[in-house]
């Protein structure tokens, strides 16, 4: 996004937001990574931390990425890069797999979206009601299923319109599911009264983050910066 | 560093309570949860609706929990065993609801409830008693019943082999109802005759993943007994 | 069951009937065969026909009795007798297991009974409405959901009377699904028109059969028995 | 002596009717049954409805049996690939039937075909637009949309290994839907990477029993494409 001229802050990168989600995954949790910028999460846990990572394709217990000449060509993940199992890791087919999504099994869901709703609405996978042909996948599965749902996104467009909205305009993937938010900008709980703000980026001020969004913000009371 | 392994019976069944729906694995002789039974026993939680294929042998195990009348209700397909005074004492003397359900639909239920599925329809018990008062459908002109899913607050599982992330294996029948009662229960605590290192377990034999395991508990019982 | 005085014929012993239906199953079924009688068919298949033995508690592929002295004390079947897996057999868990019989991929179930009705009707699990505790196992589902259900059982009971009936009186486990019956007396197809006597033991006539059994019988065109 | 290899494609293909709706197993390039989807190329069976989680990649494989015309409908949960330009071209002028269908749903679609139940109800796809027209139902206060069984007259399965009794093993993530959509095949028809003897197979880890398998063909096709 554009930043403001003269804007004594700067938004997170891809990695730092990557990051900022990965510090708040605990040991033990199984955790499912939406294609695209949630993947990198996985990057910035480290390995002493055992988290399970699931693939919507069979894949429990995914490693790093594969050094080039390590590749399993028979081992991918939802995204279709290649990845590597870790010792505990299992397979399995796809009706076993969603059902760990959909029996309410994974701890944790990160999506990327282009809305997210004050209400929790997320809508991540048409960007028109006029898509006729958009590409579900497995989103709507882990977004009704998954304990917890997440979404890690960009705080606004690249032409720099809110992706914090009162209400989505693009079709929903799932009703009222969100349970946080991260972007690059701040971190934001949805809460029964819309999105409380719990962490912004260093420098930015709460009217600043609020002119930058469409839907109203509320600061929390556990926030942790001014 | 997750180790699902706990080291005592007591930390096994800690926290569980009164009023619990409990899933028994096992079928027969094989594949039965035994040693946890015995400690859901000296645990002392009552009230409880326990599903298992049938409700207990003799006067020891499930049959044992039935007798001390820590069990309000069985949901079981075959509500019969070698030796079944209990049960039938208990049943007789009206201190204790029982529910049939067709062992097909009894698995599936299960399945369904650890898959997230609320409801489905089934051929099996249409025409029957068994689906009398129960929502009838057609689809393609064939009549189903409506069944809906059995969660278990906890489940009490016997497996051949585990590792610290709760990975399971099962010997020959032993697996029967004990990978889906493990999806199905909210609290699943595992008896395993064999302890392995992480990455011992080959990943495409593992039956049941850990994510469905809370709690294994080191008991080499020992093989069945050959009636 | 209690012959008549100087009848010409004799009912056929548990071994006969088991061979007699174990004749008609063909190199390549995939099989369940119910508690008690039924399992008696499994010997009288031999080995080099291959015939896949199915049973409920996920064991697929069942093979012979053990020697006594090796009997695997993990493997067992739906009647909880000890038994063998052939090469190929394989393990499933119980909703598996169950999807192989309601999914219609068992070609053949061959149950015990105590009344089957001239129209398909099977009463085999409850004795009667006031029996508050019957156990139905696995019945239910054999006997809606496996592709074929033949039924093998005495052709009267103890005190003889016919358990080929008009209309069950006994609560059923499931309506019109009886292909066919093989009893102690004859074999016989369940039709539109009712049951069809397909052959019966040596030098018993039609009548006789007839006088035996509650429900009306058809002489079928296929009939290979006077 | 049962034995479910056949040794041409012709054989494996026999009988594919017009108007068959067919499962393609495999996700990415991984467990995709390429060899046989070449065969009903060549086989010519036409109007069929194919069920694949994405309609294919560039003009090869699924998307050339597309380009030839052949396919008047698609259920698929992911419409795009790497190189979907045969589809979109396809959907754009109107030539092709599009059933847009949440991957977890379209598994336990087929695996309920293969099960024997005919609809389940499931929280995915509730509010939204893949839910209009569909019964919404509430169990618990919570809302569930109905779907039903998805069967197949064909499917179309890859597999690592495989004995002539049809038992089956995947390899890594190459089992995806393959062992769903062969419970849900009619006609199940398998290539598989390597061949052996009844009784090689661990009966602990075949994970596709040969129940749910018709036909077997060895290609010997080498690994996915790393792309």
């Amino acid at each position: 996004m554009a930043a403001p001229v003269a804007a004594n802050w700067k938004p997170l990168t891809r990695d730092q937001m990557a990051a900022r989600v990965a510090q708040d995954i605990p040991e033990g949790w199984y955790v499912n990574l939406g294609i695209g910028l949630p993947t990198l999460i996985a990057n910035h846990v480290p390995l002493d931390r055992e988290v399970i990572f699931h693939s919507e394709n069979g894949v429990l217990g995914m490693g790093p990425a594969p050094a080039k000449d390590k590749v399993d060509p028979w081992l991918i993940n939802a995204g279709k890069q290649h990845v590597t199992l870790r010792p505990g890791g299992s397979y399995c087919h796809h009706a076993d797999s969603f059902a760990m999504i959909r029996g309410g099994h994974i701890d944790l869901c990160v999506l990327g979206a282009f809305q997210v709703a004050e209400n929790g609405d997320i809508a991540n996978w048409a960007t028109s009601e006029n898509d006729t042909a958009p590409a579900v996948g497995g989103a709507m599965d882990l977004a009704a299923g998954a304990k917890r749902l997440w979404v890690l996104m960009e705080h606004t467009t690249k032409t720099g319109e809110s992706k914090l909205v009162r209400k989505c305009t693009y079709p929903l993937t799932a009703p009222g599911v969100v349970k946080r938010v991260y972007t690059n900008l701040a971190v934001l709980d949805v809460t029964p009264a819309g999105f409380a703000v719990i962490e912004m980026v260093p420098g930015i001020t709460f009217d600043e983050l609020q002119a930058l969004t469409d839907a109203p913000l509320h600061r929390a009371s556990a926030a942790r910066a001014a | 560093m997750i180790n699902k392994f706990v080291r005592t019976m007591a930390e096994a069944m800690e926290g569980i309570q009164d009023g619990s729906t409990v899933l028994i694995g096992g079928f027969g002789s094989v594949g039965q949860p035994n040693a946890l039974i015995d400690g859901l026993i000296e645990q002392g939680a009552k009230d409880l609706t326990v599903v298992a294929n049938n409700p207990g042998v003799g006067r020891v195990g499930l049959a044992r929990l039935l007798d001390l009348g820590r069990v309000r209700k069985i949901i079981c397909s075959f509500p019969r065993s070698s030796d079944p005074i209990v049960f039938e004492t208990l049943y007789r003397e009206g201190r204790i609801e029982l529910e049939i359900v067709p062992q097909g639909t009894m698995a599936e239920r299960m399945r369904a409830a650890g898959a997230g599925i609320p409801a489905f329809y089934t051929p099996t018990g249409v025409g029957t008693k068994l689906a009398e008062g129960k929502e009838i459908r057609e689809f393609n002109g064939r009549p189903y019943v409506m069944e809906t899913a059995i969660q278990g607050d906890v489940a009490l599982i016997e497996a051949w082999e585990a590792d610290r992330w709760g990975n399971l294996t099962y010997r020959a029948s032993g697996r029967n109802f004990n990978p889906i009662m493990a999806m199905a229960g909210k609290l699943t605590i595992v008896q395993t005759q064999h302890v392995v290192e992480l990455g011992q377990l080959d990943p495409e034999k593992i039956v049941t993943p850990g994510i469905f395991v809370d709690r294994v508990l080191h008991v080499p019982y020992g093989d069945p007994m050959i009636s």
